[in-house]
């Protein structure tokens, strides 16, 4: 049996799964040396990101494919959707390690960190592209097992509580995800993922009742990563508890790899029309609500981005509901728009954290006048904000829900339009709750730091990004194809 | 040849077993084995379903495989955590709130 | 040419953007310079109104590709009015704005808002593009939420934020159905055009769904009863140039929107719906009428009136008639002139007064300060359809639309709204004769009527703006053919695509 | 030379886009107009273009009239243009010169600028004089407007604005709390009635498929067979209209009411303007009155009611300027039914005949009893009683304006009168019902009218016993009585303005006009140009019943009823005898002081139809406001209830999410359940 190669194809997983390891192994060599650990695994995913670059540009192939059996199935294939989440994933992880790179952490616990974010990325790279079930479940755990550790490491009591909830939670998904994998296999009789199995496999009445059980617990152990109602309670645990950044990097990172993970299922299934996805739309629908009207008594900033982010994960599901060759595409873009504000929040919040002290940071009271206080991580994080509400003028969070729901209303799901419509006020309502206090009467800290360089570099990129993408929302959404 | 239907209950048992654990144990690692055997159950069902069938590539034996290594690394984490919990308050139980800063 | 497309909206977007975001680096905008660029912004805006206006330039370029979104700018007889208007009032909102800043925040900001909520206004009666239409709609939402709640009634901060929170999520909940319904008809036709929608409607069965969810949608902003909640609410906070605003721009915007998202791409489905949404039309107009009768507060009863003047034009657009139409889009400029009239006399009598209560006992405005309380006769006696004055044509048209309404649409029950509406219009000679009666001549009984006190009468910015807005309202109502002429050869196209 | 090409000698026809007709219209308006503008405070400014407009505008009416006569004006001169509505209405928006209107339109520019010269005197020291003038300009324009209009779009517009011109009139003192309810009334109860104008006009107007009236009037024609239905209803609109303008049953109680206004608005709005549009608009539509039985025996009814109602209210009054409101009302009703009885396919000639004649002498009335108001200080019975005793300068001309009246040969209201109660006697024994019933109508109030009018009279002209014994004390301490005034004599008692409150001395007093034989005696007259004015109405009042001679009204006068007008001469003065004998033995001279107390209140108050308006239409609109207010309070309560449901909700949510892993783990199980069961049944 033989397998093709193309090695620039696997780039983007295998630079950062490499670059772990070799992160230890400087480690191993010279010790203790702090910082250096954080910026050469941004260099790694830097590198890992531009490696992607080829497949984004609108002349690549689509899918571009690598791994092929002798039977032509190949285990491995990038699509323009998929090129576009692996380099979301890449560079917001990156974004993560530069938010990192400032906070003083025990220097041996730097590289160990630093070697499982690069471990979970190199998963959330590859379950992207995975094209079997094997690689699929594979690299789906790469990228959950690290965050795991990656919450505990901030050894604090709530930091431990968060990673034990995440814990729990996500072995018990993985066994479900594990069975839904066998239940496919035993459905179609195969591992690979793509729609000609799964269409002989729903001629038979027996199989296409297993089918739809497999996908279902697919759905659910997916559903966790993508912190879906009901598979969501350790979301608000693990973002209160772990560092700032980390919190990021399970907002975006994170979910990417769990868009991904879907889409690839989505893709396989897709074939068998709409109603196989209904269940989609109703973890949507609940997600979005239960998100928003959570966010709207919560006083913990963290825990705040935690409940919009369980909202947001029903806006970026909700395409799917209705199964149209823009669903994925929708999906994967508003995926995208999501990341940016939210990671850019994370860097507001990041540099604040880091500047004010944490304790100034995780509560929404204590954003008092930030707009006064500090204009610029003000105006980014109202930026941000309106962003994940989708008003002007952040133009690309607008651009974005008119992406997520043009499937749904073009399929005429209407039930699922008006709760999405329903929610897009709620979201209004919660986000502008922070955008109040960001205008009201300000807060003084006590202290008064200056901003750490490369937080301030971050956070005016970010604010620039916005900015950019708000007057040219294509440059964002071409990641994930046209 | 035993028929497939043995291990299918088998499967059954094993998965709804295990679900019980998870759900009904306080002690985080009771919880554990209590997911250990929801995945046994699944690389049983890999495994029977893969006797069934002529895959060239023997996915379901591999399978298997795989998912008792995935879960060998995820218990090391997870064992990794629960030690730090102990560590932070005292005790491993899942029922007990988590806390704030 | 092209470049006035850009510059209509985009200069007072830009400098409202700078205004606001410039607002803190280094320091405070002083007011002076907010003034001078709003006043710059917004003349050039007009200038570019009018050029667009007089040449009708196109721009059609591709934008976000992703969503279909073209950044397609151009106009026609039906929305060049609103364009102008927009412009127009959007010159007498700065200078107003400066004679009457409220406290709450900085002038930078405040006037930044005032321009992206113009600058919004104006994008939208721009753009050809559904979904470019969806975003200008949404454009002026945040800033209008800040003018409310940073820079509302001062006296109560936790009325402000109820207010402004319920304006904007109202508003953004019609929005998104709206958004829902466009999305629809996008998918159904390809193209997010307005134009070509118009050409290739919907089949018949599915038109009535979406012109439902567009209708509610859009009947939020207009606002239609019983989503109007949040007019009075809004308006009643409002610093004078944000109601000015409200009411002259924003709620054309819903109307504006029923003529190009509903009325013209999905005939079927409005065929369908006209008497309902008629009938909670005619309901608003006779609803806001009599809460008008009792209402206390001057600023409420003005945004109430708004809603039954709402009505009359909506009951012309569901008249599927040309006369209708022509009579719905004049009453919607006419509103809008003559809201802003009123608004600006109310608020800076609010202003004076410190305070709105009609229950309080006055002098007789006629005596203190004539202007002003010339203005304020003009605009009520508008708002209660007096000819000669802008509110007639409209409101008498859509009556005669009303009549024989076009279509399948059931002739009996349009009449017996348009005899409804007729006794609306009583009711609203009634409430603007009772605030007449207690503002103008006064509560106070007997003696010579007093000196005029030239110090509380209107001056400077303000007797600009109420000057310029009640000439309007005159020259509207003494000419109503600049207006009818401007929109009658748009107007036939429409019904000629609707099929009538 | 083009100017000279443009002016057609022989028939006056003027090639020019501004014809006069627009020049009538326009020139009042334009008064208006240059009132606020240009003039600041200055009451003199005022005046000057206030009068000069209406003189203009009465020179334009009568160059319409030498066009219309010579046959050289241009009949459907065009506005502002025709407005583009769409295929389904034509609206040209144009005016409509006609024989009839002309005539009207003369009268209102004459009643108009005599009013505006009459005002400059009766309102000198009014601070609001300015406003006034600006608004009689404004009310003669919307008259002129509904009189030349040639479409009923136009017809609104100048009725409209008519209503509200009459409001600000009558609302002129509105410090004066009885002002601003009368002049609220007034609006409201005409602006109620108008309601169904805008409805049957647009039945008119959509049926002929455009607004102009002469389309109306053909279309209508030819179509009533088929659409009577609708006919006879979009006609009894417009008769709730008229009857709401003209303030006939059951809309009559705001007239009175309007006495509030200063007397020359009362003499503009009763003579000339508002009161009359109903005729006016009537007479325009009379063609298609003929076509429904129906409307015409409503609008008999109607007018029939009105003036004989009004005119007995009109005996009763306590107050002589609320007797000739109520007089006016029953003269509309003369004339409404002059159009009810007229001769089928004729032209409107009766009612506008009387139309002409009301204006000429209820013009002259009205300033009169304001000229007197000024003189003694108001106007009720016990003020008024004596006055032409005392004021004898006024007392020829009080005496025309009554005789005119009550109709008595040959003046001006003798003429019109009669023309309608022969045409009322000739149909009704051709047995038309409603000519019928106007003829009863019209008998009794040629009697009631004889009645009010010597009831009037003498009250004016009684010589309270008071004044008796001065003057017989005058007399015999005088060398020479023709030196002795009455007004000398009474200067016990001190001048007032028309407010009611003492005359300043240090405020500048009207210009008064030395007369040789009155010797040097103070007394309050209006300037010469406002006698002048009363003059000619007061001649015109005599002898404008020649007018019916002239080829400007078709009236049948040839075939007069000589019986007819002899037996209601005989009435007449048998009623004024009656009325002369009740008066005898009176304090004031008052007939009326004869009927009991109570009826002669409750006439006063207008037999309290207005407790029936409160009880009736604004109690009940109140309450119902009342009620949409707070059901509008329960609609915005629940709207505000919704976030604190939102946030009970999540309160709820914090307590499912206990933060506990168990709990987490157990929504997971349930989570795959529900999917689950999602999957299976959706499959």
């Amino acid at each position: 049996m033989t397998l093709t190669y193309d090695w620039w194809l696997l780039a983007p997983v295998l630079v950062p799964g490499v670059g772990a390891l070799l992160v230890l192994v400087v480690d191993a060599i010279a010790p203790r040396l702090g910082r250096v650990h954080w910026a050469l695994t941004a260099g790694l995913l830097l590198v890992g990101a531009a490696t992607v670059i080829p497949g984004l540009l609108p002349s690549a192939d689509n899918p571009r494919r690598t791994l092929c059996l002798s039977d032509g199935s190949c285990l491995y294939a990038v699509d323009h959707v998929g090129a576009g989440l692996q380099f979301t994933a890449l560079v917001s992880a990156a974004v993560i390690v530069l938010l990192a790179l400032p906070i003083r952490v025990p220097t041996e616990r730097a590289p160990v960190q630093a070697a499982l974010l690069l471990t979970a990325t190199a998963g959330a790279s590859g379950v992207v592209a995975a094209r079997d079930l094997t690689s699929w479940l594979v690299t789906l755990e790469l990228a959950t097992v690290p965050t795991v550790a990656l919450v505990a490491l901030r050894a604090r009591r709530s930091a431990t509580d968060g990673a034990l909830s995440l814990l729990t939670t996500s072995l018990v998904s993985f066994a479900i995800t594990a069975m839904g994998a066998a239940l496919w296999f035993a459905a179609t009789g195969t591992v690979q993922l793509g729609g000609d199995a799964v269409l002989a496999a729903s001629h038979d009445a027996d199989s296409r009742r297993i089918l739809a059980l497999a996908v279902v617990f697919i759905v659910a152990g997916v559903g966790f990563k993508l912190s879906l109602v009901p598979f969501h309670a350790w979301t608000p645990e693990a973002f209160g508890g772990a560092s700032v950044p980390i919190g990021g990097f399970l907002a975006v990172t994170s979910k990417v790899a769990a868009l991904g993970a879907l889409l690839v299922i989505f893709r396989g299934v897709s074939v068998l029309g709409t109603s196989a996805l209904a269940a989609i739309g109703v973890l949507a629908a609940i997600s979005m609500t239960v998100g928003n009207v959570m966010a709207l008594r919560e006083q913990q900033a963290l825990r705040f981005l935690a409940w919009s982010t369980i909202s947001q994960a029903g806006w970026v599901v909700l395409p799917l509901a209705a199964v149209s060759s823009h669903a994925v595409r929708a999906a994967a873009g508003y995926l995208v728009v999501y990341a940016l504000a939210t990671l850019v929040a994370f860097a507001v919040v990041t540099a604040l954290a880091h500047s004010d002290g944490r304790n100034h940071a995780t509560r929404l009271a204590s954003y008092g006048g930030l707009l006064r206080r500090r204009p610029l991580l003000g105006v980014t994080l109202a930026l941000a904000l309106l962003a994940l509400m989708g008003l002007p003028p952040a133009v690309v969070g607008l651009v974005a829900k008119v992406l997520a729901l043009g499937p749904v209303a073009g399929g005429r799901l209407w039930p699922l339009a008006i709760v999405a419509a329903v929610n897009a006020m709620l979201g209004v309502a919660v986000y502008l709750r922070w955008l109040r206090i960001l205008f009201g009467a300000p807060t003084d800290p006590g202290t008064h730091d200056r901003l750490h360089p490369v937080h301030l570099a971050v956070v005016a990129i970010g604010l620039a990004a916005l900015v950019v993408t708000s007057i040219a929302p294509q440059l964002l959404l071409g990641l994930v194809g046209r | 040849m035993i028929h497939p239907v043995l291990p299918m209950l088998l499967v059954g048992i094993l998965f709804g077993v295990g679900l019980y654990g998870v759900l009904a144990r306080r002690n985080a690692v009771l919880v554990l084995i209590g997911v250990e055997l929801m995945l046994a159950a699944a690389g049983l069902l890999f495994v029977t379903v893969g006797s069934l069938t002529a895959d060239p590539l023997r996915a379901g034996q591999s399978m298997t495989v795989f998912i008792i290594t995935i879960a060998a690394a995820e218990i090391a984490v997870a064992l990794a955590v629960i030690l730090a919990v102990f560590r932070a308050r005292g005790n491993i139980d899942v029922s007990q709130r988590g806390s704030d800063d | 040419m092209v470049a006035a497309l850009l510059a209509a909206p985009l200069a007072p977007i830009v400098a409202g953007l700078a205004l606001v975001a410039g607002d803190r680096v280094p320091r405070a905008v002083s007011r002076h310079t907010a003034y001078a660029v709003s006043l710059a912004a917004t003349l050039i805006s007009l200038l570019a109104a009018a050029l667009i206006a007089y040449d009708r330039p196109s721009l059609n370029r591709p934008w976000v590709p992703e969503v279909g979104m073209r950044l397609h700018l151009a106009v026609d007889g039906i929305s060049v009015p609103l364009l102008l208007m927009t412009a127009a009032v959007g010159v007498l909102v700065v200078i107003h704005a400066r004679h009457e800043q409220p406290g709450g925040g900085t002038p930078g900001t405040f006037f930044g808002c005032l321009l992206l909520v113009i600058g919004g206004g104006i994008a939208t009666f721009l753009v050809q593009d559904a979904i470019s239409f969806f975003l200008a709609f949404e454009v002026v939402l945040v800033p209008m939420w800040v003018l409310i709640n940073r820079f509302g009634d001062p006296k109560d901060a936790s009325e402000r934020a109820r207010a402004a929170a319920t304006f904007v999520l109202y508003t953004v909940l019609g929005s998104t159905l709206m958004l829902v319904g466009i999305l629809t008809m996008v998918f159904a036709s390809g193209t997010a055009d307005l134009a070509t929608l118009a050409r290739h409607p919907l089949p018949a069965g599915q038109q009535t769904v979406v012109a439902a969810i567009l209708l509610i949608g859009l009947a939020i902003k207009v606002p239609i009863w019983p989503l109007h909640s949040w007019l009075p609410r809004a308006h009643t906070i409002a610093p004078t140039a944000g109601s000015m605003l409200l009411a002259a721009v924003l709620l054309k915007m819903g109307t504006y929107g029923i003529v190009r998202l509903v009325i013209a791409p999905l005939p079927a489905g409005v065929e369908r719906l006209a008497p309902y949404v008629a009938t909670c039309a005619v309901i608003g107009i006779v609803w806001g009428g009599l809460v008008c009768l009792v209402e206390r507060s001057l600023k409420r009863l003005i945004a109430w009136s708004s809603v039954a003047h709402m009505g009359f034009v909506v009951l012309g657009l569901m008249s599927g008639t040309a006369i209708g139409l022509q009579a719905a889009l004049f009453a919607n400029i006419a509103h809008g002139v003559v809201s802003a009239l009123l608004f600006a006399v109310v608020g800076g009598l609010k202003h004076r007064w410190g305070g709105d209560d009609l229950s309080v006992a006055r002098r007789a405005l006629r005596d203190v300060s004539p202007r002003l309380s010339l203005a304020l006769v003009i605009g009520l006696a508008a708002s209660l359809g007096l000819p000669g004055l802008a509110g007639f044509w409209g409101e008498v048209l859509a009556i005669f639309g009303a009549w024989n309404p076009g279509g399948d649409r059931s002739t009996g029950w349009f009449r017996l709204l348009a005899a409804v509406a007729a006794v609306g219009a009583v009711l609203a000679a009634a409430y603007a004769l009772r605030v007449l009666r207690i503002v103008w001549m006064g509560d106070a009984d007997g003696g010579r009527p007093l000196p005029p006190s030239p110090e509380s009468d209107a001056r400077g910015g303000e007797l600009v703006v109420v000057t310029v807005l009640g000439a309007a309202t005159v020259v509207l109502g003494v000419l109503p053919i600049i207006l009818l002429n401007t929109t009658s050869g748009a107007v036939d196209h429409l019904m000629a695509v609707v099929g009538r | 030379m083009p100017s000279a090409s443009r002016l057609d000698t022989q028939s006056l026809a003027l090639d020019l886009v501004l014809q006069p007709s627009h020049l009538v219209v326009l020139l009042p308006a334009a008064v208006s107009v240059l009132i606020l503008v240009l003039t600041r405070r200055s009451a003199r400014g005022a005046f000057v273009i206030a009068a000069i407009g209406g003189l203009l505008g009465l020179l334009a009416a009568a160059a319409l009239l030498a066009q219309q006569a010579r046959g050289g004006a241009v009949a459907d001169p065009r506005t502002i243009g025709e407005l583009k509505v769409g295929p389904a209405l034509a609206v040209p928006l144009r005016l409509q010169v006609d024989r009839l209107m002309v005539l009207v339109a003369v009268a209102v520019a004459l009643v108009s600028l005599v009013v505006q010269v009459f005002a400059r005197w009766y309102l000198y020291s009014d601070p609001r004089y300015r406003q006034f003038a600006a608004t009689v300009g404004l009310f003669t324009a919307a008259m002129q407007l509904v009189v030349l209009s040639g479409d009923v779009l136009l017809i609104l517009v100048g009725w409209e604005l008519m209503g509200w011109c009459s409001y600000l009139l009558i609302g002129h003192e509105s410090e004066r709390a009885k002002a601003r309810r009368a002049s609220y009334k007034a609006f409201l109860v005409t602006r109620i009635a108008d309601a169904p104008f805008a409805i049957g006009l647009a039945v008119l107007a959509l049926g002929a498929r455009s607004t102009s009236i002469p389309q109306i009037v053909q279309h209508w024609q030819s179509a009533a067979a088929d659409h009577g239905t609708a006919l006879t209803a979009a006609l009894l609109c417009v008769i709730c209209a008229v009857a709401g303008k003209s303030a006939q049953v059951p809309f009559q109680d705001w007239l009175p009411d309007a006495m509030e206004g200063p007397t020359p608005a009362s003499a503009l709005i009763h003579a000339a303007t508002m009161v009359a549009a109903g005729t006016v608009v009537l007479a325009k539509l009379v063609a298609l009155l003929e076509l429904s039985g129906t409307a015409r025996v409503v609008l008999t009814i109607v007018a029939s009611v009105s003036m004989v109602g009004a005119a007995v209210l009109a005996f009763c009054q306590h107050d002589l300027k609320r007797l000739l409101a109520w007089s006016t009302v029953s003269q509309v009703g003369l004339m409404l039914l002059g159009l009810a009885v007229l001769p089928v396919r004729e032209p409107a000639d009766l009612g506008i005949s009387h139309l002409l004649s009301h204006a000429m002498f209820k013009a002259l009335l009205f300033l009169l009893i304001g000229w007197l108001s000024v003189l003694v200080g108001g106007t009720i019975v016990e003020r008024q009683s004596g006055a032409l005793s005392k004021h004898l300068a006024v007392r020829w001309l009080v005496g025309i304006g009554l005789l005119a009246l009550a109709g008595v040969p040959p003046l001006v209201g003798f003429v019109s009168k009669d023309l309608i109660v022969d045409e009322a006697a000739r149909r009704g024994v051709d047995g038309d019902v409603s000519a019928r019933i106007a003829f009863v109508a019209l008998v009794c109030v040629v009697a009631l009218t004889a009645a009010y009018t010597t009831r009037m009279w003498l009250i004016l002209v009684h010589r309270t016993g008071r004044q008796r014994v001065v003057v017989r004390e005058a007399v015999e301490d005088s060398y020479d009585i023709r030196d002795v005034g009455i007004v000398e004599m009474l200067a016990g008692s001190p001048q007032v303005d028309v407010h009611g409150r003492p005359l300043r001395r240090d405020e500048p007093m009207p210009p008064v006009v030395d007369d040789d034989d009155d010797g040097p005696l103070p007394e309050p007259q209006p300037g010469a140009g406002a006698r002048t004015g009363l003059q000619l109405l007061a001649i015109l009042s005599i002898v404008g019943g020649a007018l019916i001679f002239s080829p400007m009204l078709e009236v049948d006068w040839e075939n007069a009823n000589l019986w007819l007008i002899g037996a209601s001469l005989v009435l007449m003065a048998a009623v004024a005898l009656l009325v002369r004998l009740m008066s005898i033995g009176t304090v004031y001279g008052d007939a009326a002081a004869r009927l009991p107390l109570p009826l002669r209140s409750s006439a006063s108050r207008g037999f309290d139809v207005d407790a029936g308006y409160v009880g009736l239409v604004a109690r009940p609109v109140v309450a119902l406001a009342r009620g949409v207010a707070r059901l509008e309070g329960g609609l915005d309560r629940g709207v505000q209830a919704l976030p604190a449901l939102v946030t009970r909700v999540a309160g709820a949510g914090f307590r499912l999410h206990t933060r506990r892993p168990t709990s987490g783990l157990v929504a997971v199980a349930l989570g795959v359940v529900l999917v689950g069961l999602m999957g299976v049944i959706w499959w």
